[in-house]
C-alpha cells in the first residue's frame, strides 16, 4: 500500500497566529463573542507546535460551527450535530492528525447529543469545543437544551418549559476523561484551558460560555461582568482548596451526603475546603463541582473538572490490527480468496 | 429431469441436477446441514445455489410454524443460475417443516419425514388436526418415513452422550442419509467434524455417530432402491470457493482497498441482513481493515465521511431503515464530492417489514432519496459472487468521480451462495486515486494556490487532497461552493453551474472508458420480447429466458448492474424490441423509470412477496406477456 | 406600463401596478419598510405579492454585496399572481444594495439611491473601483440621488437622539418619499409605529420624524414632478388580510383540528425557512395547541407518530435536510397507518445549501423517500395564501385515509405574501374522524373483538381506536400485519396483498369525492401547448401563459396541487395536446413522472438558481418551445 | 371541540395478572431473562388499580422492545431508538394516560441515547424501563454500549476497545428525576421497582439486569448467582445506612473527595456508614453510588439511586394553554383569522 497522507511537512521555525487564519471574511454579527474564542484559539494554537496542516477542524451548523472557515487549517462544515461522529472517522482513519471538533449548544447538546457522548465514552482523540450562547444563534432564536426554564425566546413565547442540561454533568454521566469550562470574556483562561484540553490524550470537552448579543445578549453577565466575577467564578485549580472571592473568602467544602456547598471560609473552616484533584479515577468530584452551579447565576467552576487517562480508541484500534498483522503477517488478496473451503476444475 | 427422482419406479441412477430443501425448527441445525451439504458438493464439482430461509428474529416457540428454518440447495452438473423453483427432495424433521413447506413442492417430489417428530402434541404445534403421514396428505408426493430422531439416539447411545445432547446430532443423520442418496464422498465432512468439535469430543463423537448411521441406514434399509449420481459440472478451469454475497462483498471491499492502496474504513450499524459484512470485515485486521460499529447508522455515514476526507476507501453498509437515516449524511457527501461506497442489502419494507426477507424496493429510494439534486451513481449485484465485481466497480467509481456510491445487494444475494472461481489478485485492474499532492491553481497575483472544487475535464471529478499535506490547506461545507475554489457562494448562477455539473459528472461515467457497462445482455436477433431486469434477479430471469426459449419463444435479456447512470444501450434496446417487460421485485420502480427514458410502454412483473422470482413463475408471466 | 415610471418625460399620474424593491444593508431594516409599505398597500385596496430576500444565515460585514437584504413587493390595481419580474423603482441605501440588484433591473427602472452612504470606503466595501453614480453605469436609468441620511439627522436632530441611534430611521425616511410617490395614506404607518415603539419614545419619534421628512422631501423637492396612483383592485367582495405562506398554513392547520376536533399537536425542530410555522403555532395557546420543540426532526416526527396514535392532529414541519431524516419514521407511520401531516417547506439543496433560497427540489424525495414500498399521499400549496387551503386538505386526507401526507411549499411561498380574503369559518368543510369506539369484529366463537386492521371498503382506511378506550386495546408495529387482526405475519401472500393496499389505498383518493380534484386548470380551445406546474411556481407560470396569450398563442395551464395520487384528468390532458412542457424549479423531477405516465415526450423547463421564475423568462423560454 | 378519548371505563373491581395478558404467543428464546421481566411486570400492574385501556406501552426494536406485543393495553412497537419520543407524544397528547417505555440497552443507549436524555431531561412522565443484557440480541450478538472492555462479539472478534457506559450515571448526567436498577433474577425486588418507577410523576428511568442466554449468558453471573448475592449487591434503601454481606458486615462510606468506597463495617465504623437519601436535590450522591461499581462483577448497588420532584413536562405545556385560554378566552376561527391587519371591499 503506498502511502497516501502525502508529504510530512517540517514544522515551520515558528508558528504565529496568523498561520492559522485563513482568507475568508468572518462573518459573525458585530460583538458576538464569537470572535474572542476565535481569538484566543488562533493566539494558542502557535503554542503547540503543530502545523497547521497536521490539523483539521469539524464542525456541524450554526454560528459557532461557522468556525473553520476561518481557520487555515483543513476543515469539514458537515451537518448539524453530526460534527463528533464526522471528527471520529477522522481520527480512526489518521491517527497522525490533530482533530478539533467546534460546535453550539444546540448542534452538540440537541440534534447532536448521542454522537457527543458516544465520542467521549469511546475516548476517541478529539478536541471538543462547545460554545454554548443558550440560544440558537443562527436559526435566530429559538431557545436551546441549556436555556433556562421560562426563557422566552421565538418558539417558547410564554416561556421555556424545558429543564435545561448542565453539559458538564451530561460530559461526565457519559464517561467523559477530561472535561473544563471556560468563557469568552478572559482570553487568558480560554488559552490555557484550550491547550489542556488539546494536551489530552483523548476525548476532551470544553464548554465555553458565550455571549449571543443578538438574540440572548447577555445571558451570563451575572457571572461575567467584571464587578461580578471576583464572586461569582470559582476557579479550579488542582490540588489546590477550591475557594475564589476577591480576597479568597470564599469556599466550597463536602458535605455528609457527598454534595459540595459553597459558603464563608471562615465559616467552614479552612481545613474543610475541598482540595480539588483532576485526576481522581472517579468521576464524583468532577461531578460534585458540576453540581454546584444549576445556571449561570450562582458561583460557578470555570477550569478543569477531570483530567484522567484511559486509553484513546483509535489506538486501541491500531494496536488489535498491528498485534494482528505482526502475529500472522500482512495478509494477501491470494490469501483472502482461499480463505474458505477450495476446489479446483482443470 | 424433475421427474428422475420421482415416483416408485426405478429412476435413472445419473441426475442432471437435483433441489434439496432441508427443514425443521430454528434449532435443529438446518442452516449447518444445508451449509455442509453445499461445500461437500461444491467440493466434489457441481455448479450450485442456495437459498437459505429462516424465521423472523427472535426464536418462536419449538415446533410452531413460525419456527421453522429452511435451507435449499440446487447442484448440477451443468450450469446452476438459481438456487431451484420447487425441491425435488424436502427433508421435514417435524410437521412444522412439513407444513410450511409443502406448498412448494411439485407432484412427485421426495419428501423426507422424521416420524420421530410426528406425536399427537408436535402434530398440534404445527396447526394439524389430522396427521398428515396418514390423511392423505401426501398422497402426490414419494414419502420415506424415517426414525431419524430415535435411530439417532440408538447410534449415540454407546457414548454415553445424554439423551438431550445426542439428539442434538439428529441433523447430521440427516445429512448422512442425503449424502448417501446423492454419492457425495463423507471424508471431507468428517474432517470437518473433527476440527469444528476438537474441543468437545463428545459432541464430536456423537456427530460422527450420527452422520455414520444416516448413510448406513440408507445404504441398508430397504426403502431407497439405490442412490443418484449428480456428475460434476463442467466448470471452466480454475480453483474455486463457495461464497456467499456479503462474505463476496466484504472481499471485495478489502480487494478494491489493496487496489487503490487506500486504507479500507467500514463504518456500520448491525441490521439484518448486512450485519454479516461488518463480522466479516471485523476479522480481517491483517488486512490493515478498520471496522467501526457506530452508535447508529447517522453515525455510520458521518463516520465515513470523516474517513473518505482522511483519505480512506470509506464504505458504510447497512438495510433500508439504515439507509433512511443515510440520507442527509449522502447529501453532504454528494456535496462535498467525496469518494464513499453506501452498501445497502434490501430487505423487505415498509418500516421493520420483514427484515429476513428478501425485496428489490429500496431501488428509488436509492435514486432520488435525498433532499434538493443530489444525484449519486448507484450499482446492483447481480449473484452473490458478483458483489466482489460490484464493490470493486462501486469503489472505482467513488474515487474516479469523487462521489458517494450506493451499491444495492438484498437478502437474496446475502445469504444466497453460489461458487466463485478465485482470479488471480495481480491481474486485477488498478484503481488509480489521483490525489492531488501540491498547489493547483495560480492567484491573479501570480501565487500558487490549493482549489479544492478544480475539475478534471473528462470526468468532471473535483481535485483531492489530503490532510497533511503542507499549503493544500482547504474547507469544505454543504453549503453550496463556489466551482473552482470551493468557497461558499450563493450566487444564483453559481448554484444553476453547480447543480447541473453534479448532475453531468454522474452522466460522464456513461460513456468512461474506466467503467463498466452496467449491463448483461443475452439478446437474440428478431427477439419478440426483451426483458429487463436489474440485480439479484439475475439468476431468475436467466433461467426464465431459457425456459421460455427451449419453448421456442425468441426473447431477448438486458440485466442492468448500473441504474444511475443509466447504461449507454439501453434506450436503443428498449426501443428497438416491439415488447419489452420489465421484472423485479417491487410495484415497479425499475419500470417507471425505463418508460421515462424510452417512452415505449414497458410493462411491469412485479412480486412483493418477500421471496425471490421462481424461474418457472417468472417464465409463465413472460409467456403470458408475450401472448398478449 | 411599465414604461410609464420611466423616463423624464411628464409620465402618466395613474399606474395599473408597480415593482419596487427596497434594498439596503442586512442591518438596515429593508424587510420591516417592505412589510410596512405592503400592508399599506394592502389596507388601501391593491392586489399584491412579495418577495423577501436576505442573505445566508450570519449577518455578513456591513457595506458588503453578500450583506445586502431586499423586499420587492407588486402592487396592482388588477389581478397580481407574481412579486413582478424586475422591479419599476429600486431603492438603494448603499453600493452594495446598488450592485447586487442592479441586474435585475430593465432600462428605463427608477432608481433612489441614498448618496450618503456612497463614499469611497462604501465603494470599495461594495466591490465598485469607480463610482456607479459617475461612471455611466446608471445611464439606462433615472436615477434620483437623495442624501437620505443627512436628511435623518437634520429631521431628528431636533429630538436629541444620538447620531447612531438617529441613523437607525433611514429606512422610514425612505420609506415616506416611497409613501408620497405612490400616494400612500401615511396615518396607518404612523398609528404603527406609535403602538410599535410606545415603550422607547426616543425610537418612536425619530422614526415618525424620519417619515414625515421622506413624505416631505417628496412633496418639496423639485426631484419628482408628481406622486403616481394605482388604483384599489377590483378584488372580490369581503374582509382581506395580508398573508404569507407560513402564517396561512399555520393557521390551516389551526382551522383542521378546529374543523376535525382533534387537538393539534405540532414538533418540530428549528430550520429555516421552516422556524416561523414553529414560531405563529407556539403563540396560539388559546387555540389549545401543543407544540414542542424536539430534540431533532427525528424526534419531531416521533412525537408526531405517538400523538397520532392518541389522537391528536399530529403534525410535524420541517425542510429538506429534516425530511431526509424523517424518512424512516414516515416508513413507520406508512405501516401503522397513521394520520398525520408533514410539511416540508423546501429551500436550495443539496444538503446546507442556500437556506434562505428557494427550490422545488424535494419532490422526488417526498414520492420516494423512504425504505420498501411505502407510498403516502404529497400535496403542495401554489400560492402564501393556498398554504392555508392546503393545510385543510392535507388533514383531511391524512384523517380520511389513516395517513401520513407530505404537505411541500418553499422559501418563496413561506415568505412570500398576497392578501387573503377571509373565509367565513362556520361555512368551512368539517373534517370527519370517523374514530371506532367499540370492538368492531366477530370472533368465530361469537367474541366481539377489535381489529385494527378492518378497512372501510370504500377508502380503504383501517379503523382507529384511541387508548383510553377499554376493551379496544391494541399493539401495532412496523413489522408487516396480517390485514384485519393487525397481528405481526411474516406470510409472503399476506405481504404481497398488503404492499398493494397500501398503494391502492392512496390510489383510491384520486376518485374520493370528498377530495380535492387536485387540478387547477386554465384551458384554451385548440391550444396549441399546455403548460404543466406543481406548487409554487403557479404564479409565475400564470404570469407567463398571460403574456404568451396577450402575444396571441393558445396555450393551455394545468397546474398540480396533489402529485400522488396524480389528479385523474391529467393524462387524458397530456395526451390530448400537441405539446405539453412542465416548468419547474429542479432538474426535471414532475417532468419524469408524467413522461412515465403518459409516455408522452412532456419537455421541462427547469430553473435551478434558488430563485423564483419570473413571467417574463418563462414566457420566454415557452416562446422557444411554441417555436420548435 | 369534541371529546375524542372515548369513554373512560370504570376501573374493574379487582384487576388480574391476566387483565395484563393478551393473546400473543411469547417469542423471546427458551430460558430467556425477559420471561421474568415480563412476568414481574404483569403481576405488579394489577395493584396500581388502572386498568388496562388507560395504558399505553411503547418500544423500539429489539427482543426487549417486543414486550408491549405481549400486553393487554395499548402499544406502540415503532422503529429503533426511537420509543422514548414516540412516548413523549403519548404523554403530551394525552396526560390521563399510563405511559411506559420498554427496551434495550442498543434501543435507549446506542441509537436511541439522544431521545432518552431529553426525555428524562424535560421530565415527561414516563416510566422507562431499559433491559440491559450487554449485549445486541434481536441482531443475533454483537457487542452493546454497555458491554464491557474486551468482549468478544461477532462485529469484536478481538474484543471490544469501547469504553462502556454505566446507564446510571447517564441517566443522572441528564437531569433524571427517578432512576433505579433492579434484575431479572428478583421478581418481588423487581416488582417493587417498577411500582416505585411507576408511582413516580416525571421520567422514571429503571436499568433491569436482564440475562440472554443465548448470546451473552451469565454476563450478570459474578452478582446474580444466588450464593453470590449477599456479597455483590448492595442494596439501597431510602434513610437507611448503606450496607450489605450476608450479616450486614460490608458497608459504604464517604471519602473526602466526595466519592464513595466500600468496607467491612469494622473497619469502616458504623457511625461513617453513609445514610442513603433518595430525595437529595443535588444528584451528587446517586451519581457516588453509580460509580461503585465499573461493572456488574464488583458490588453493585440495586434500588433506588434517585426520587425527587420536579415540574412535569405535559402539566407544564398544560398550565400555559389553560392560563391563556383563561386569560384571553379561547379562540376561535373568526378571531385568528382577523388577528393581522384587515380591509374590506365592498
Ligand atoms: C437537520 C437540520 N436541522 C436544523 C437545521 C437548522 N439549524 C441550523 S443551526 C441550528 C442551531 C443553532 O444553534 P447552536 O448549535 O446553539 O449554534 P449557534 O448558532 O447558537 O452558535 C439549527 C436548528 C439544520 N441546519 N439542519
Ligand atoms: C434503524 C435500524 N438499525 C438497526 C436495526 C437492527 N436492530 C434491531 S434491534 C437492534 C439492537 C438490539 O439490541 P438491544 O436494543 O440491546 O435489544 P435486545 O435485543 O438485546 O433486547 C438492532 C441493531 C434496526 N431495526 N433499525
Ligand atoms: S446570532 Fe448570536 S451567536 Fe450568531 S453570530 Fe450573531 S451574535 Fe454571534
Ligand atoms: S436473543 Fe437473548 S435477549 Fe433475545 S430472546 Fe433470545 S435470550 Fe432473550
Ligand atoms: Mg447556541
Ligand atoms: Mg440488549
Amino acid at each position: 500500500m503506498t502511502d497516501v497522507r502525502g508529504v510530512r511537512g517540517v514544522t515551520p521555525v515558528e508558528l504565529t497566529r496568523k498561520d492559522f487564519m485563513s482568507d475568508q471574511e468572518l462573518r459573525w454579527c458585530p460583538g458576538c463573542g464569537d470572535y474572542g474564542i476565535l481569538a484566543a484559539l488562533q493566539l494558542m494554537l502557535p503554542e503547540l507546535d503543530i502545523p497547521p496542516h497536521e490539523m483539521v477542524f469539524v464542525s456541524g451548523i450554526g454560528c459557532a460551527a461557522r468556525l473553520p472557515y476561518y481557520m487555515n487549517t483543513y476543515g469539514v462544515h458537515s451537518i448539524h450535530g453530526r460534527a463528533p461522529a464526522v471528527a471520529t472517522g477522522v481520527a480512526l482513519t489518521r491517527p497522525d492528525l490533530s482533530v478539533w471538533v467546534i460546535g453550539g449548544d444546540g448542534d452538540m447538546l440537541s440534534i447532536g447529543g448521542n454522537h457527543l457522548l458516544h465520542a467521549l465514552r469511546r475516548n476517541v482523540d478529539l478536541t471538543i469545543l462547545m460554545l454554548n450562547n443558550q440560544i440558537y444563534g443562527l436559526t435566530k432564536g429559538q431557545y436551546s437544551p441549556t436555556s433556562g426554564v421560562g426563557k422566552v425566546t421565538k418558539s417558547t413565547p410564554f416561556g421555556s418549559v424545558d429543564h435545561p442540561f448542565n453539559p458538564v454533568s451530561v460530559a461526565l454521566g457519559a464517561e467523559a476523561t477530561f472535561v473544563a469550562r471556560t468563557h469568552d470574556t478572559d482570553r487568558n483562561h480560554m488559552q490555557e484551558i484550550f491547550r489542556r484540553a488539546h494536551d489530552h490524550h483523548g476525548a476532551a470537552f470544553v464548554e465555553v460560555y458565550q455571549n449571543c448579543n443578538v438574540f440572548n445578549d447577555g445571558a451570563f453577565d451575572d457571572l461575567l461582568r467584571r464587578d461580578a466575577r471576583p464572586d461569582m467564578l470559582i476557579p479550579l485549580r488542582h490540588g489546590e482548596p477550591v475557594r475564589f472571592g476577591a480576597e479568597g473568602q470564599r469556599g466550597v467544602a463536602l458535605n455528609e451526603f457527598a454534595e459540595l456547598v459553597v459558603g464563608d471560609v471562615d465559616d467552614l473552616g479552612e481545613d474543610r475546603l475541598l482540595i480539588h484533584d483532576e485526576h481522581r479515577p472517579d468521576a464524583t468530584l468532577a461531578f460534585a463541582l458540576s453540581r454546584l452551579a444549576a445556571d449561570p447565576h450562582t458561583p460557578t467552576p470555570i477550569g478543569v473538572f477531570r483530567d484522567v487517562r484511559r486509553p484513546v480508541y483509535e489506538d486501541e484500534v491500531s494496536t488489535q490490527i498491528e498485534a494482528e498483522v505482526e502475529r500472522r503477517g500482512r495478509g494477501t488478496l491470494e490469501e483472502l480468496f482461499r480463505s474458505g473451503a477450495t476446489w479446483t476444475v482443470d | 429431469m424433475t421427474t428422475t427422482t420421482s415416483g416408485t419406479e426405478i429412476a435413472q441412477h445419473l441426475l442432471d441436477r437435483v433441489v434439496i430443501r432441508f427443514a425443521g425448527d430454528s434449532g435443529d441445525g438446518m442452516q449447518l446441514v444445508g451449509d455442509r451439504f453445499t461445500e461437500l458438493s461444491a467440493l466434489f464439482g457441481n455448479d450450485l445455489a442456495t437459498l437459505p430461509d429462516y424465521p423472523a428474529e427472535i426464536r418462536a416457540p419449538a415446533g410452531t410454524v413460525a419456527g421453522v428454518s429452511s435451507f435449499q440447495v440446487h447442484i448440477s452438473s451443468s450450469d446452476v443460475v438459481t438456487p431451484g423453483d420447487a425441491p425435488n427432495v424436502l427433508v421435514a424433521m417435524n410437521p412444522a417443516a412439513l407444513r410450511a413447506n409443502l406448498h412448494d413442492l411439485t407432484p412427485g417430489a421426495t419428501v423426507i419425514v422424521n416420524v420421530d417428530g410426528f406425536d399427537a402434541r408436535d402434530l398440534t404445534k404445527a396447526g394439524y388436526t389430522t396427521d398428515p403421514l396418514e390423511d392423505g396428505t401426501l398422497d402426490a408426493f414419494t414419502v420415506y418415513e424415517v426414525p431419524v430422531t430415535s435411530l439417532t439416539l440408538q447410534a449415540t447411545e454407546p457414548l454415553g452422550v445424554k439423551r438431550r445432547d445426542a439428539e442434538r446430532s439428529k441433523n447430521f443423520f440427516a445429512l448422512g442419509l442425503i449424502c448417501w442418496m446423492y454419492t457425495r464422498p463423507t471424508r471431507p465432512l468428517v474432517e470437518w467434524i473433527e476440527g469444528r468439535f476438537a474441543s468437545r469430543p463428545t459432541v464430536r463423537d456423537a456427530n460422527l455417530a450420527a452422520l455414520r448411521a444416516g448413510r448406513n441406514f440408507g445404504e441398508t434399509a430397504e426403502l431407497f432402491d439405490h442412490p443418484f449420481r449428480i456428475e460434476p459440472a463442467s466448470l471452466p478451469p480454475g480453483t474455486y470457493t463457495n461464497i456467499n454475497g456479503n462474505t463476496a462483498l466484504a472481499w471485495g471491499l478489502i480487494a478494491a482497498a489493496e487496489l487503490s492502496g487506500l486504507p479500507l474504513v467500514y463504518a456500520s450499524y448491525p441490521i439484518t441482513p448486512a450485519s454479516d459484512i461488518l463480522h466479516e470485515l471485523s476479522r480481517r485486521k491483517r488486512f490493515g481493515v478498520r471496522t467501526i460499529q457506530a452508535e447508529d447508522e447517522i453515525a455510520a455515514a458521518s463516520i465515513a465521511l470523516g474517513a473518505a476526507f482522511s483519505g480512506a476507501l470509506a464504505v458504510t453498509g447497512t438495510s433500508g431503515p439504515g439507509l433512511d437515516l443515510k440520507a442527509e449524511m449522502l447529501g453532504l457527501a454528494v456535496s462535498l464530492e467525496l469518494p464513499m461506497v453506501v452498501v445497502d442489502v434490501q430487505r423487505a419494507g415498509p418500516s421493520t417489514g420483514m427484515p429476513t426477507k428478501t425485496e428489490q424496493t429500496d431501488l428509488l429510494l436509492a435514486l432520488h432519496g435525498r433532499h434538493g439534486e443530489a444525484p449519486l451513481p448507484v450499482v446492483a449485484a447481480r449473484s452473490p459472487s458478483h458483489c466482489i465485481d460490484t464493490a470493486l466497480e462501486a469503489a472505482r467509481i467513488a474515487v474516479r468521480s469523487r462521489t458517494p456510491v450506493i451499491l444495492l445487494t438484498d437478502g437474496y444475494l446475502a445469504n444466497g451462495t453460489e461458487p466463485w472461481r478465485l482470479p488471480d489478485p495481480s491481474a486485477l485492474t488498478p484503481i488509480d486515486v489521483d490525489l492531488t499532492t501540491e498547489e493547483n491553481h495560480t492567484d491573479p497575483d501570480g501565487r500558487r494556490v490549493y482549489w479544492p472544487y478544480l475539475r478534471d475535464p473528462a470526468t468532471l471529478a473535483r481535485s483531492w487532497a489530503l490532510p497533511g499535506v503542507p499549503g493544500l490547506q482547504h474547507r469544505i461545507g454543504g453549503i453550496e461552493k463556489q466551482d473552482g475554489t470551493g468557497n461558499i457562494s450563493y450566487q444564483p448562477e453559481n448554484h444553476e453551474r453547480m447543480v447541473r455539473l453534479r448532475r453531468a459528472k454522474i452522466d460522464a461515467l456513461g460513456t468512461d472508458p474506466v467503467v463498466a457497462s452496467g449491463l448483461e445482455l443475452d439478446l437474440q436477433d428478431g427477439a419478440d420480447l426483451l426483458v429487463v431486469g436489474w440485480g439479484s434477479t439475475w439468476g431468475a430471469i436467466t433461467g426464465a429466458v431459457r425456459r421460455l426459449r427451449d419453448d421456442g419463444h425468441r426473447v431477448a435479456q438486458a440485466h442492468l448492474t448500473r441504474l444511475d447512470p443509466l447504461p449507454l444501450q439501453l434506450v436503443d434496446l428498449l426501443v428497438t424490441h416491439p415488447k419489452v417487460v420489465c421484472a423485479e421485485l417491487n410495484l415497479g420502480q425499475l419500470t417507471g423509470v425505463l418508460r421515462d427514458r424510452s417512452l415505449r410502454d414497458v410493462r411491469g412483473i412485479h412480486q412483493v412477496s418477500g421471496l425471490p422470482f421462481t424461474a418457472r413463475e417468472l417464465a409463465r408471466r413472460l409467456a403470458e406477456e408475450l401472448d398478449q
